[in-house]
């Protein structure tokens, strides 16, 4: 027997959508707006990196879609029954459905797209599909994933940037990275792919056949690729650009454009990642390796300082390994205040000798060089002697994916659920040369080891929270990494442009229900 | 007439000397005027300038102050200028000399060599570079030198080239003087003054380059230069415009006061006896 | 003495075109004197050729380049009147003045090679006179052009009128330049120094052509120049000046023959005469330096499309040079004159043949072993500005040599102020630089500088021909007198057979890189065997005594 | 004839010293830390092992350096330059869609420099020790001196954002459709700021060339005999000095023309103008190798080209030349 539990959310799914509109929507438009940087692709799943999603989840979509509050609601799927060991998920499909080229979708592209495309290129996807025994189409529109185990996070794992459904009858037996159609992405979104044109502009238009009744309301919209942060302020500003999502403008410039009239700011559409700004610390060596030296760090950086000045306030100075929008934290944790008398005693009792270390800055902007620049003169402050060793992206990934640094900043996404986004980081078995995504820092415990493990199995989710509460505290002690921020990134638009942000994606599926009131 | 005489006939030069006299005492009196780190975040960020006592020019994005960054600067872009001036010269002068002094042979492999390296677009070679090796001053100077000594090699090879034949050189072959002597006792000496005044230039265009590179972010972030400051502040530019302004001028105004100063030791170097008689 | 006024009145009978009166020019700040010309007054008579004669820096030119307008920045005539036709060009408002070059006074300048727009055909820059008045057709004027190149005797003139001015020789040049000035019938021809950087044998080509023409067209010629030689040759009427000021002034065959001023008989005693030279006894001993077949090919690099070109500049080369002699090398541009003197000192390296020195083979040596030969032959150099390092002490300079070759320094100092005494400039010129010296003086360097290593030979190369004739007379004495002290052996190249006569024993007379005809001076000059050599002797200036005057 | 053989032997020569060229810069780029598989993994957000050397073997990256090296030479020999590791596509066509757009701006640059340029200086010649001669190089000499990416900002500050004259960025207006006419109009005011900026620098160096060029020229013993010929200044002026005062300023052209793909780096960026240089920063940065090695064969070649071009210009200008021959 099956709890009606789908059906309930999407109930609420369809609340919220609805409660969200503003006046009804008038159809028609086209909407400028930015990506940054120009992707490598737009087939997801073969690509995932930022600039892909942002553009390709307009064109593909998942089974589902999440609230703000990373609640699922319907998508491909229209509904799914959830096991009481947690162990089996059946996904009911909509019948209505077609890919762009016109072929229906079936639940045999569920099937292609999870078992052979995803285990293949996706490693995020992979890290999900670990926990799945079998996946079977038990008819043409119903797909039944076995799991080996119970896995909490898996029903927020069909986000369409991580879990995107792909056209098996394009894709099936093919050499999927020099498949012809991937100049020419196939999907199953509210637009279709029209044009690329390097180095200026993708331009995705409206799918007519799309099968939800009047959407999308717009005929289309262009994504502009402008490579200099000033520009895309003008580009902004002169009104050429109507919707800048987060991250495509360099901080300094958001007070100045959000004061703009008829220019709205939401912080909201980037639950699902939630980016948490880190300081990876070097656990293996050097004064890094010592506890009470990480603590110091913790104690010597002004966090606030950073908030308010780099980040202009938005965004929030997280408690510890756990941030505010990931389910499950410890909020009775002792906060590292800015306090850098208690950094000098921590080093005082380690008695640091001054011994050089580096601090290698993110090379994705300005925001983070200036970062980089205030925590190195913070740590000067309290007696550590901290060079920066500049580098381009390359040059970041070579040294964390060899290890070869002291202090090192980064931001991961959190996708929601500890065991997809921040177990990650801690897990012994996630130490691996060669990515600076996984266990970075090399810090090693079997204690949180245990705990993350049986945590991301543990069913029901009161039974996982008593065990990532027990993990914070170890954490919160060890400092493994230093826990700067949790990025505010805010997304502006011109007012006039309606439900934008309608998920916890934001603008990455965003357009599906945003119109423009003219 | 004496040289300094004939330097000072050119009123331009003459300004362009105390602008760079001026440059280089701020550049010295910098650690004594604001002794703590110009990094140092002091005050409210986007303090404009005058607005407050102690920030004659404001503060930037982070509220450090922007006079001891300027100053700071000085110093580090003087230095950037003129070392890697100084190695362009050590690769430059030498493979100019070999070449134009022998000719043949070893000229034909010395200028394909340069030519090889002319074909490369500077500033790309020079980003490249700095990319390889990561950006730092080391790397900064190493790169600048690496795409400006064609110039020198061409100058001192033609130097020679028309020197090598003088029949003040053939009488020190004559006299048996070897080839090294002459090189640097006879010729040398005498190429000095174009060198002179080719190598201000280059200091010139050096701190250009710099500037632009740390524009493009591969400054070396432990140093403040003003190339750094404008970088930094360009993303500000619309709500700090005076960010970017003083540094912008503080480059305007040195790589300004070095070609004067070039032009001026080029009327006092190359005084017109040596063209006619 | 009133020179100047009598000669003024004396031919005011015939027509005047030019008369200068009393025109002083001030020279700018800083310059060695105040006035290059002071109360200059003389007058230029139609059909009549008036020489200006003086050294370097006597202001010669200076009234011509009134006349014309074409004074350097700077200087500029402070008073007395310069009347060309009656009307004061000094007052002439630019414009008018304008009108008058080239239309009424036509000029020519001493350097062909550089006096011609490099990148323009000559046809277009002949037109261009035409042009410049307003007269004629684009068509016309090439006609006329033609015309122009015919008349002055440009080989192939159909050929000339549209090549470039590279294409053609420095004699072609000129004539060119002399078509130019020419066009357009001017009253007044001015010749600044036409000829000096000419060959002998093209000299006299170019000096018949002006006289010629002058005769044909009844022209009125201001002759500038340094030769007495050349005034001889087309003269009138000469005018000698020194430092600015006018020292004598006449009928050419008068000051020729009986001149008045101390320093105009100075002049024209100094150049060198051209009576037979003194009969020399060559004391036959073995000879010193002997010279086998020697060739030298020179050889234009084949570069990316170019194609290699050969020059043979020596050309199977004998001689023999006894010690203690001393043998004249002469031949005009391109003889390969210098190219022997060049590889008798090793500074060009002889394809084949051999140079034994007291029976050493040299031609074939390289290098070090080369280097540690070379203070046996030492050689003096033509440019006495390009021959001293600017940057070295005089004293140095000399001093390098014996330092190269092991000697101390304080020692090599030493010899070099004895070596300065020696060719009369006093040891304390040892810590001066060069600069600070005239031309003449630093030849005397150089002669120093040649000695320091007390070779066996010496060569010098047209080491008088940059001088001025009474600088000249000087250097030679000194070197004829060491060559007595010294019992120096000399081998001297120079272009002016004069020079030759004076101080050789022997002489060798080159062309197209061969021997023509060697012997004793005497008998080169009194019996020449060949027509070259006695062409060469027929072309030096005044040979044949004062006579264009009367004619 | 001469230059049909002039030609075909520098070609020669090129080919050499641009295969010279795309194995040095093969090295270079080889000792940059991190390869592009490490940079891909990087952006994608998450990725493991299995990811990377995918990656790797798809790029052949896993090959000993001298197998690649090997492959990549003998590609560029057929004229292949491989597939960009970032955006998956052939590199000739990503840089023939960029060429254009370079092309067009710093040609336009170049042009406006050089006339501009000789024109100010001539003026400047003519005025030596006139306050309006001074003026003249006073303003060369600080556009000479004022860095060109600073006057790209304040440019696009005053004229793109404070007047609204000028679009601040790109090639086109995105999403106007224009064609025909309005499309060449709409480039154009693209245009102007970029072009502007990148030439001012240039300008000023032509100005200050032309000038010294033009007043050695005057000293030449041709001009007196122009003078004596009674001719106007004004025809002296450009017949006989300028003439002669081009043929330095020609060589120093050509050298610019060469440099024309790399030095746009700059302007490009701030200017969002989809052109080489930017594609070549991007590559840089991304360790596109193919991508990277490609531009720099092709703005070599360009600087090959453009040097026989100004032999041979040269060789026009200067008879004396063509007499060597």
């Amino acid at each position: 027997m099956k709890t009606p539990l789908a059906l309930a959310i999407s109930a609420a799914a369809f609340a919220f959508s609805s409660a969200a509109l503003a006046g009804d929507p008038q159809s028609g438009g086209t909407v400028n707006t930015i990506v940054q940087p120009e992707p490598p692709g737009l087939v997801l799943g073969m690509v995932q990196n930022a600039p892909t999603r942002t553009v390709a989840g307009n064109i593909y979509e998942g089974l589902l879609r999440y609230t703000t509050d990373l609640e699922p609601m319907p998508q491909l799927a229209k509904s799914w029954e959830v096991s009481d060991d947690g162990r089996t998920y059946t996904f009911h499909l909509r019948e209505d459905v077609t890919w762009h080229d016109g072929e229906p979708f079936t639940a045999d592209d569920v099937v292609f797209s999870a078992d052979v495309f995803h285990r293949e290129l996706n490693p995020s996807a992979r890290a999900v599909l670990q926990h799945v025994e079998n996946i079977e189409a038990t008819d043409d529109y119903t797909v039944v994933f076995t799991l080996n185990k119970p896995f909490g996070p898996f029903l927020i794992s069909f986000e369409a940037g991580t879990f995107t459904m792909v056209p098996e009858h394009l894709y099936a037996g093919t050499d999927f990275r020099n498949n012809e159609h991937n100049d020419h992405p196939i999907g199953t979104g509210p637009f279709k792919f029209a044009n690329w044109e390097r180095g200026t502009v993708i331009e995705l238009v409206k799918n007519d056949d799309y099968y939800e009744d009047g959407l999308p309301y717009l005929d289309g919209v262009n994504w502009h690729i402008i490579p200099d942060g000033g520009s895309r302020a003008v580009a902004f500003e002169n009104g050429t650009i109507d919707v800048l999502p987060s991250g495509t403008v360099e901080n300094f410039d958001i007070p100045r454009l959000s004061a703009m009239d008829n220019v709205c700011m939401t912080e909201e559409g980037h639950e699902y990642f939630s980016p948490f700004a880190m300081l990876w610390m070097n656990n293996r060596e050097g004064p890094t390796a010592d506890k009470r030296f990480r603590q110091a760090v913790m104690y010597a950086m002004d966090r606030e300082f950073a908030k308010d000045v780099l980040w202009n306030g938005l965004g929030n100075v997280p408690l510890s390994a756990f941030g505010s929008n990931a389910r499950f934290q410890n909020d009775d944790l002792e906060p590292y205040d800015y306090n850098p008398d208690r950094a000098r005693e921590l080093l005082a009792e380690m008695d640091y000798d001054g011994e050089e270390i580096t601090i290698l800055p993110l090379p994705y902007g300005e925001t983070w060089t200036r970062w980089a620049e205030a925590v190195q003169q913070n740590l000067r402050e309290v007696g550590i002697n901290v060079e920066t060793q500049a580098s381009d992206v390359g040059g970041w990934n070579q040294r964390l994916g060899d290890w070869d640094y002291d202090l090192a900043f980064t931001y991961l996404f959190q996708y929601g659920d500890p065991a997809l986004g921040i177990s990650r980081t801690y897990l012994s078995d996630n130490i691996a040369k060669g990515s600076p995504w996984n266990n970075v820092e090399g810090y090693e415990n079997e204690r949180v080891d245990e705990l993350f493990n049986a945590a991301a199995t543990a069913f029901p989710d009161e039974k996982r929270e008593a065990l990532y509460h027990e993990v914070q505290e170890i954490l919160h002690e060890d400092v493994p990494v230093g826990w700067l921020m949790e990025l505010g990134f805010p997304t502006l638009y011109r007012c006039n442009v309606q439900d934008l942000v309608t998920s916890g994606v934001g603008v990455n599926d965003g357009f599906k229900d945003a119109w423009l009131e003219r | 007439m004496s040289f300094f005489a004939r330097f000072a006939q050119n009123r331009g030069a003459l300004i362009g000397l105390i602008i760079l006299l001026l440059i280089i005492v701020m550049a010295i009196l910098a650690p004594l005027l604001f002794p703590e780190s110009p990094w140092r975040m002091v005050q409210r960020p986007f303090l404009p300038p005058l607005s407050q006592e102690g920030f004659l020019l404001g503060t930037d994005t982070m509220g450090r102050n922007v006079a001891a960054g300027l100053m700071h600067g000085a110093w580090v872009s003087l230095l950037i200028g003129l070392v890697s001036t100084s190695v362009a010269l050590l690769i430059g002068v030498p493979l100019g000399a070999i070449a134009g002094y022998y000719g043949g042979l070893v000229d034909d492999f010395l200028m394909r060599f340069t030519e090889f390296f002319q074909t490369i677009p500077n500033f790309a070679l020079a980003i490249v570079l700095v990319a390889i090796m990561q950006p730092s001053i080391t790397s900064i100077v190493l790169a600048i030198a690496l795409v400006s000594w064609p110039p020198v090699a061409r100058l001192v090879r033609a130097e020679f080239m028309s020197l090598r034949h003088r029949e003040y050189v053939e009488a020190a072959r004559l006299v048996g003087q070897t080839n090294s002597t002459i090189i640097l006792r006879q010729i040398l000496p005498n190429t000095l003054s174009p060198i002179i005044v080719l190598a201000s230039l280059m200091v010139a265009t050096a701190i250009l380059l710099e500037s632009a590179l740390s524009f493009l972010g591969l400054g070396d972030p432990n140093v403040m230069s003003w190339g750094y400051m404008i970088g930094a502040a360009r993303t500000v530019i619309r709500q700090a415009w005076w960010l970017s302004f003083f540094p912008g001028v503080a480059i305007l105004l040195t790589v300004l006061a070095l070609n004067l100063v070039g032009e001026g030791l080029d009327d006092a170097l190359n005084p017109k006896l040596s063209r006619e008689r | 003495m009133p020179v100047t006024t009598d000669s003024a009145t004396e031919h005011s009978s015939a027509e005047t075109v030019l008369s200068i009166r009393d025109l002083s020019v001030a020279l700018p700040k800083g310059a060695d004197r105040a006035l290059a010309v002071e109360d200059v007054s003389y007058d230029v008579n139609r059909g009549e050729i008036m020489c200006v004669v003086g050294e370097s820096g006597s202001g010669k030119s200076m009234a011509a380049n009134t006349v014309m307008g074409l004074l350097p920045k700077g200087v500029h005539p402070v008073q007395g009147e310069v009347n060309f036709l009656g009307q004061n060009v000094i007052t002439l408002p630019e414009k008018q003045h304008r009108a008058l070059r080239g239309l009424k006074i036509g000029m020519i300048f001493q350097e062909p090679m550089t006096a011609l727009n490099p990148l323009m055909r000559v046809g277009a820059q002949i037109a261009e006179v035409f042009e410049a008045h307003g007269q004629l057709t684009p068509k016309q004027r090439q006609e006329r052009a033609l015309e122009l190149l015919i008349e002055v005797g440009i080989p192939q003139p159909e050929k000339a009128i549209s090549a470039y001015p590279f294409e053609l020789s420095g004699g072609q040049r000129q004539r060119v330049m002399i078509a130019m000035a020419l066009a357009l019938e001017p009253v007044l021809l001015i010749a600044d120094e036409p000829t000096t950087a000419l060959d002998v044998t093209t000299q006299a080509q170019i000096l018949e052509l002006i006289r010629d023409l002058q005769r044909r067209r009844g022209m009125a010629v201001m002759f500038i120049t340094h030769d007495f030689g050349v005034v001889a040759e087309v003269a009138n009427r000469v005018c000698v000046m020194r430092h600015g000021k006018i020292v004598e002034i006449g009928e050419a065959k008068d000051v020729l023959e009986n001149p008045q001023n101390p320093y105009t008989k100075a002049l024209i005693a100094a150049i060198p005469s051209n009576a037979v030279p003194p009969h020399r006894e060559t004391s036959q001993v073995a000879p010193l330096l002997e010279i086998k077949q020697l060739n030298k090919v020179f050889r234009s690099r084949g570069g990316w499309f170019k194609s290699a070109r050969e020059v043979r500049a020596l050309d199977d080369i004998s001689l023999t040079l006894a010690r203690g002699e001393t043998m004249g090398i002469v031949g005009e541009s391109g003889s390969g004159k210098s190219t022997l003197g060049r590889c008798v000192v090793r500074l060009e390296h002889p394809d084949s043949g051999e140079l034994l020195l007291d029976g050493v083979n040299l031609s074939q040596l390289k290098g070090d072993a080369l280097r540690r030969e070379r203070h046996r032959v030492q050689m003096i150099f033509q440019d006495p500005y390009a021959s001293l390092n600017p940057r070295t002490r005089v004293g140095m300079a000399i001093a390098q040599g014996p330092m190269a070759n092991g000697t101390p320094k304080a020692a090599a100092l030493k010899q070099a102020g004895e070596l300065l005494d020696l060719v009369g400039l006093g040891a304390s010129a040892v810590e001066r630089f060069p600069h600070e010296f005239s031309g003449g003086q630093r030849q005397r360097i150089g002669i120093a500088r040649a000695l320091a290593l007390n070779p066996e030979l010496i060569v010098a190369d047209e080491a008088v021909s940059a001088l001025d004739v009474s600088i000249q007379a000087q250097v030679l004495e000194l070197l004829e007198e060491l060559k007595q002290r010294l019992s120096l052996s000399l081998l001297f190249i120079t272009h002016d057979l004069r020079v030759a006569a004076q101080i050789c024993d022997r002489i060798v007379v080159m062309q197209h890189g061969r021997i023509v005809e060697q012997g004793s001076a005497e008998q080169i000059f009194l019996h020449p065997k060949e027509a070259y050599t006695q062409s060469l002797l027929d072309a030096i200036p005044g040979r044949q005594a004062p006579v264009a005057a009367t004619a | 004839m001469v230059y049909a053989r002039l030609i075909l032997m520098r070609l020669l020569k090129a080919v050499i010293v641009l295969l010279l060229i795309v194995i040095f810069n093969f090295f270079l780029i080889q000792m940059a830390p991190g390869d592009p598989a490490a940079i891909l993994a990087g952006e994608a957000g998450a990725a493991d092992q299995e990811f990377i050397n995918q990656l790797r073997e798809r790029f052949g990256l896993d090959q000993p350096m001298y197998v690649q090296l090997w492959r990549y030479v003998s590609g560029i020999v057929m004229l292949d330059f491989g597939y960009s590791y970032r955006l998956g596509v052939p590199v000739f066509d990503l840089i023939m869609d960029r060429l254009p757009a370079t092309l067009l701006l710093t040609g336009t640059a170049f042009v406006l420099s050089l006339v501009l340029g000789i024109v100010a200086g001539s003026m400047a010649a003519a005025r030596v020790k006139k306050p309006s001669g001074s003026l003249i190089m006073a303003l060369a000499l600080v556009f000479y001196a004022t860095p060109l990416f600073w006057v790209a900002l304040m440019s696009v500050l005053v004229f793109s954002v404070y007047l609204g004259w000028l679009p601040a960025y790109g090639l086109y207006t995105v999403g106007a459709g224009y064609t025909g006419f309005a499309l060449v109009l709409d480039i154009a005011q693209h245009l102007i700021l970029p072009a502007t900026t990148l030439a001012l620098f240039f300008m000023a160096i032509y100005t200050r060339m032309t000038r010294t060029s033009m007043l050695d020229a005057a000293q030449q013993d041709f001009v007196k005999t122009a003078r004596a010929k009674g001719l106007k200044p004004s025809v002296i002026q450009r017949r006989h000095i300028l003439r002669n005062a081009l043929l330095p300023i020609i060589t120093l052209a050509g050298l610019q023309a060469g440099q024309m793909v790399g030095g746009a780096i700059l302007t490009e960026t701030v200017f969002a103008w989809p052109g080489i240089g930017r594609l070549m920063f991007e590559a840089l940065q991304q360790r596109d190798y193919n991508l990277l090695l490609g531009i720099f064969f092709f703005s070599a070649a360009l600087v090959i080209v453009f040097n026989i071009f100004t032999d041979l210009v040269y060789r026009l200008a200067d008879p004396r030349i063509k007499g060597a021959s």
